[in-house]
């Protein structure tokens, strides 16, 4: 078993709570067990805390990292926007002994100190990676393939740009998630400029939300084009972003496109024979029965 | 400097605005500042354009991260932090990605939002996260329709964070009120009604 | 250490302008000198360099009896000649002179630190002159140089390199590592900014090097080894097998009337179907194969990779013979006087940049492809075709400095420099052969340097190419239509653009060929940060290399055009021409000797020496080492190791390096 | 040692690439700090390793050796063989009870000017940190 302290983010545990539940249960069935990282706090938002002040936001996230430094664990997560944080922070202060200081005074005052002893993973990199679980025993976990289903991925941004600062290399045709997906038993299908922004990020969807679901509807155009069953991501705020956006899109566009949104977490639930109540797929705002039908 | 005309109409004054860009507009602590902060070599830029090429929220926007860019080259400081673009990044790093002369566009925009807010010019919905987290440690805090969920799935009402280890909070807004943002951000908004 | 004889040491310190004296306090460098030991004389002047300083030198040596003289100025690199020159004028032995460079290593690296480097002036004056107290007469040495000369690379640089040296009178070798001479030009279509065929002012050389009885051209050859030095290099060929017997290969064999004629009868059955590399792989080619009709020689040659020996060829050829399925590589020894290396470029690989998508998209080729696209004698008889679905394309987009102008380190650095001028034609190309074309040039800058370049862009601009200032950020397929979105921002604009074209053309960076390294290395020449080879200096010698004898030519040096790079072919031909033409050339007399009273004859020495310039011998009733002064480069490896310290390295002996050090350490203020 | 300490360091270096590296580092004005004095030879495959204890016998801070990238010596394998010598140099020095910080070999190609100079800037920091050599205090 590889134990990792989890960390949550916000959105996840207070949004759709079936993000959590499945990557806890999930990532056992192949051999990862996921710890609670008790008093985490968010990560902070990258967009929203790093744009007034760079130097909280590294403080903040450095906290949520002794946490895990404090467990002597790894840190796992399920959020693009807090591996942006939480990743790039550890990655930095290891790095720059002016901002480790600057960050350690800081924490003294809450008796902290952060020594850069941990490193910071994504779920799903976990699961595509060979040493951890990869491909073949994610496939050999299934016990309900998604035949027949077409499934598109969205990538995010924070997980693996900028290229330079991540070890995922190619960011402009990449296909591992897909592989993911097709372990799943499911048809992976490629889009128009699958690898663009939900629009979300940077604190845009909160600072001007038309600007932002205007990026997402053409998204959405792209997607609607090659017809996918649903849209899979490894972010909840960029599934925040296309679901409840598609609700907005609705409102404020006068579109409708109703595709489902499932976090990659959700999906392998799914697949591995979680059951939709277990997964809280009642809180998605689009409906997925459409697609559940096609599996059930 | 744009010279004032005192044409004494502020019509005229406004449709005949001095357009010119002079030596002296150049501020050259900003470039270094926004450079430090953004840790990235703004100066660098030589105006391609392959960030607003790759940039999303061009298409939709007057927004130019090659205009930014410029400003942080010629140190066009006021012309940058009171640019409302500004905010419309989405921190993609498309740009990041593809620049050729090395650089980090957007974190250079990320460094000129650290520098506008020092000015106290932030959009209100960054400020009203930075008061949901120094209240509950969450950006998106949790909600009853959420705890309702949790239960049925038979986790704790609570996650295991913040909400539900409530005593870590104070280690949270000890951190944002070494740096007084909290009282910051309370002003602002309160100004702003 | 005891002098035999008194040693008197001028000292003339170079002001250079301000380009010392801006930087160092050269009246109290030469006061300081005066008072050093063996100092007699210390003067100083504006430029040492010039005339009437190097008549100060000589004139000062006859007035002050000097035994050695010492110029603080710039580097030994730059000026030694010269000033040796001045010492030889005076009257003394050339090899009595020592510099102290205060110049590249002093006042440009120390600039606002005047104390500073005023103290290190003063220290590296010390140190020269207490080397210059024990410097020695030496006799260089005068060796004969082979009336022959070696082309490496036979693309347009190394053709005209070699003719020239050919028609010089000097038998040349030229080398090539592909089965035909021609290079990178034979395979454009059109040349900038006239428009000439590239084959038709290409093919008419090529026949000349074939037929120019001074040469002796050797295709699918590569360099294995060189040894020797300026005058005498003695290099290893490796002539890979070539499955095809040439008519005077036959004719050695005892076939007579045999050997390829160039027939073609033995690819008719051959059953093996391969890309063609000349092509790009756009158009096959068979196992046994020449790449396109012009090639010289006139030789087919077989691909043993892909050869399955069935046979039919050695059939199908009958009584010529021509064909041998069991040919091993051959090593072939020349001895030439000089080298011209001409190994000419690459593509630097497009896909490597893959917000572009080359090889992920059908539509996006580079602009070498383009070139064999357009070439009437190409793939496609010169229809431009769109590779995905054989239509013609209308709208295409030219992407440039792709790959270069890069500093992301994925990309090269520097600019590339044809790319623009190649992408303008390229545009007139398509505007001229395919109607209501649209070109559209996306570009940062267009840099058009050359004689009648400017005009040439004016002129494409005027044809109806569409400019757009902007990088490209990206390209996207359509999945149906195969089209492309080119992405940029039209800077001028000030907006981002959606492009949509048929075809778009990379003007993809170069790079060294993938041999360029080893053939750089065998022959001692060094490279820039690039990898681009490292002329001897970039103004005043940029044909030459810091390997005496060996020079450069074309794009192997760094990018250029056509003109450019035929002009430094001619250079480097008459660089390389000048010591074969003198007879000898004169080597420095750095030579290791050794003491024989000292030597115990261990040999350990014997192996150090890369060149086996050392050897045990036995002189009265012992081993002692002797050199090969002709082997001998004058390194010193040899030297540096000897335990009983018999060796002693000329111009480099323990005693004037350990003065050097003692001066420096113990000698001026404690 | 009222005032500021400067080192005595001694660079040993071939002259095709370092010392030819050295010289562009100057003709593009780079500046480094000038506490390093140069010595040039042929190859660094000369220096014999009685000419670094002699320089830290008379009292040196540091020694640097610098030649070519290995496969680019202009003598083929002599910045091999002064390679080897280093590790001799490095234990005898030890075991004579000094840092062996104190010398450096690198290897600078004469196209980089600007790596010669974070060199040299790194070897004088680094022997600024030693302090002044140990063996200094026995020469007087």
């Amino acid at each position: 078993m590889h134990e990792y302290a989890f960390f949550l983010g916000c959105i996840a545990p207070n949004r759709y709570p079936g993000c959590e539940a499945s990557a806890i249960k999930t990532s056992e069935k192949v051999g990862i067990k996921l710890l609670p990282l008790c008093g985490a706090s968010c990560c902070p938002a990258p967009g929203a805390f790093g744009s007034i002040d760079l130097n909280i936001w590294y403080a903040m996230a450095a906290r949520n990292v002794v946490l895990a430094e404090q467990m002597g664990r790894d840190i796992a997560l399920i959020c693009n926007g807090c591996y942006k944080s939480i990743y790039e922070v550890n990655h930095i202060l290891k790095h720059n002994d002016e901002l480790r200081d600057g960050v350690n005074e800081v924490l003294k005052e809450i008796d902290m100190e952060y020594k850069g002893s941990i490193d910071v993973w994504h779920l799903a990199e976990l699961y595509y990676d060979p040493k951890i679980c990869g491909v073949d025993k994610l496939r050999e976990s299934v016990t309900r393939p998604l035949t027949g289903t077409k499934i598109a991925v969205h990538y995010g941004c924070h997980l693996m740009k900028p290229r330079k600062e991540r070890h995922f290399g190619d960011t402009d045709h990449p296909m591992w998630i897909e592989e993911l997906v097709e372990a799943l038993g499911a048809e992976s299908v490629q889009y128009r400029n699958k690898m663009q922004c939900c629009g979300a990020g940077g604190g845009v969807r909160g600072f001007d939300l038309e600007h932002s679901l205007d990026i997402t509807n053409e998204k959405m155009i792209n997607l609607q084009e090659v017809g996918a069953d649903a849209l899979t991501e490894v972010c909840p705020f960029c599934q925040l972003q296309y679901d409840r956006g598609q609700v907005e899109i609705q409102e404020k566009f006068g579109i409708t496109y109703g595709l489902p949104v499932l976090h990659f977490n959700e999906l392998l639930g799914l697949a591995q024979g979680m059951s939709p109540d277990e997964l809280a797929l009642d809180l998605h705002a689009v409906d997925v029965s459409p697609f559940l039908e096609k599996i059930l | 400097m744009a010279r004032e005309k005192n044409y004494g109409n502020p019509s005229l004054e406004g449709k005949l605005k001095d357009r010119y860009y002079y030596s002296d507009d150049t501020n050259r602590d900003f470039t270094q500042e926004v450079e430090k902060i953004g840790r990235t070599i703004a100066h660098m830029c030589y105006q391609c354009g392959t960030c607003t090429g790759s940039c999303p929220s061009a298409p939709r926007s007057s927004y130019r991260i090659r205009l930014f860019m410029r400003r942080a080259v010629l140190g066009l400081e006021e012309e940058a932090l009171t640019d409302p673009d500004l905010w419309l990044c989405t921190t993609c790093y498309s740009c990041t990605d593809r620049c050729p002369r090395d650089i980090a566009p957007t974190d250079v925009i990320m460094a000129m939002r650290n520098l506008a807010a020092r000015r106290d010019i932030v959009p209100r919905n960054f400020l009203k996260t930075v008061q949901a987290i120094y209240k509950t440690g969450h950006g998106v805090p949790n909600n009853d329709v959420n705890r309702a969920a949790r239960v049925k799935l038979g986790m704790d009402a609570e996650p295991p964070t913040t909400c539900g280890f409530p005593e870590y909070i104070e280690g949270i807004k000890a951190i944002i009120d070494h740096y007084g943002l909290k009282d910051r951000a309370d002003r602002i908004l309160s100004e702003g009604e | 250490m005891a002098e035999k004889k008194e040693a008197r040491i001028g000292v003339f310190v170079c002001h250079c302008g301000t380009n010392i004296a801006g930087s160092i306090d050269v009246e109290a460098v030469k006061e300081y000198a005066k008072t050093l030991p063996n100092v007699v004389h210390a003067d100083d002047y504006q430029y040492v360099c010039s005339t009437p300083g190097q008549t100060m030198i000589a004139d000062a040596i006859k007035e002050h009896n000097l035994t050695g003289t010492v110029v603080a100025a710039c580097s030994p690199r730059l000026h030694e000649p010269t000033f040796r020159m001045a010492t030889k004028v005076g009257g003394l032995n050339p090899f009595r002179f020592e510099m102290a460079n205060i110049r590249e290593q002093n006042s440009w690296v120390h600039m606002h630190d005047r104390e500073g480097a005023t103290e290190k002036a003063k220290d590296s004056v010390r140190i020269a002159v207490a080397k210059a107290s024990l410097l020695e007469d030496l006799i260089p040495k005068s060796v004969p140089v082979e009336k022959a000369a070696m082309v490496v690379g036979a693309g347009v640089a190394g053709m005209q390199a070699a003719l020239d040296l050919a028609n010089a009178g000097i038998k040349t070798y030229l080398i090539e590592r592909s089965p035909t001479i021609g290079g990178r030009m034979s395979q454009l279509d059109k040349t900038f900014p006239t428009l000439d065929c590239s084959q038709c002012i290409l093919t008419p050389k090529m026949v000349d090097v074939g037929r120019n009885t001074n040469i002796e051209l050797m295709t699918y050859t590569e360099v294995e080894e060189v040894e020797g030095y300026i005058g005498n290099f003695e290099i290893t060929l490796r002539k890979k097998a070539r499955g095809v017997l040439s008519p005077d290969e036959a004719e050695a064999k005892g076939i007579v009337g045999g050997g390829c004629n160039g027939c073609g009868d033995c690819v008719d059955v051959c059953p093996v179907i391969k890309g063609n590399e000349f092509e790009f792989e756009m158009a096959p080619r068979k196992a046994v194969y020449i790449y396109h009709p012009q090639v010289v020689p006139n030789l087919y040659t077989v691909d043993f990779n892909t050869c399955i020996k069935c046979g039919l060829c050695v059939e199908a050829c009958g009584d010529k013979k021509a064909i041998d399925l069991e040919m091993v590589d051959e090593f072939v020894k020349v001895k030439v006087g000089t080298a011209i290396l001409a190994t000419g470029y690459d593509l630097f690989p497009i896909e490597n940049k893959t917000e572009w998508g080359y090889k992920k998209y059908e539509n996006v080729i580079t602009g070498l492809e383009f070139e064999r696209l357009i070439c009437a004698s190409g793939p496609t008889g010169g229809h431009l075709i769109r590779p995905s679905d054989g239509e013609t394309p209308k709208k295409v987009a030219f992407v440039l400095c792709a790959g270069s102008r890069d500093n992301t380190g994925v990309g090269k650095p520097y600019c590339s420099r044809f790319c623009c001028m190649y992408s303008l034609k390229h545009a007139h190309q398509i505007i001229e052969k395919i109607p209501g074309a649209q070109p559209y040039i996306l570009y940062m800058d267009i840099r058009s340097f050359g004689k009648m370049y400017e005009e040439f862009y004016y002129r494409i601009q005027d044809e109806g190419a569409k400019f757009i200032r902007g990088r490209v950020a990206n390209i996207l397929e359509d999945a149906t239509t195969k089209n492309l979105h080119v992405f940029a921002e039209d800077t001028l604009l000030q907006r981002p653009i959606d492009l949509e074209v048929d075809l778009v053309v990379l003007a993809s960076a170069v790079q060294p060929t993938a041999g360029a390294d080893t053939v750089r290395k065998l022959f001692g020449v060094s490279c820039s940060q690039d990898g681009w080879m490292l002329e001897a200096h970039p103004k005043l010698n940029p044909c030459g290399t810091t390997t005496a004898g060996v020079f450069l030519a074309g794009v192997c040096q760094g990018p250029k055009d056509i003109p450019d790079t035929v002009a430094q072919a001619e250079g480097a031909a008459s660089a390389a021409s000048i010591p074969i033409h003198r007879g000898e050339v004169e080597l420095e007399p750095y030579f290791a000797q050794c003491v024989e009273e000292k030597c115990a004859g261990c040999g350990m020495c014997v192996n150090l020496c890369p060149y086996s310039a050392l050897a045990l011998v036995e002189k009265e009733g012992r081993q002692v080492m002797q050199v090969t002064e002709a082997k001998c480069k004058g390194c010193g490896t040899c030297g540096g190791f000897c335990p009983g310290g018999a060796i002693r390295m000329q111009h480099f002996t323990t005693p004037q390096i350990v003065a050097q050090i003692d001066a420096f350490l113990l000698g001026g203020e404690q | 040692m009222a005032e500021e300490w400067n080192p005595k360091i001694i660079a040993i270096i071939c002259n095709w690439c370092s010392y030819a590296g050295a010289d562009l580092a100057g003709g593009a004005r780079m500046q480094y700090p000038p506490d390093i004095r140069a010595i040039r030879v042929m190859c660094t495959g000369r220096i014999d390793p009685l000419f670094i204890m002699k320089a830290f016998q008379d009292g040196a801070d540091g020694v640097l050796i610098s030649g070519c990238h290995f496969g680019d010596c202009h003598y083929l394998e002599g910045n091999y063989k002064a390679a080897k010598r280093m590790f001799l140099v490095k234990n005898i020095l030890k075991n004579i009870g000094l840092d062996d910080k104190r010398i450096r070999m690198t290897f600078v190609s004469a196209s980089e000017g600007a790596k010669w100079a974070g060199v040299v800037e790194d070897v004088i920091k680094t022997v600024k940190e030693l302090g002044p050599s140990p063996l200094k205090q026995f020469e007087k």
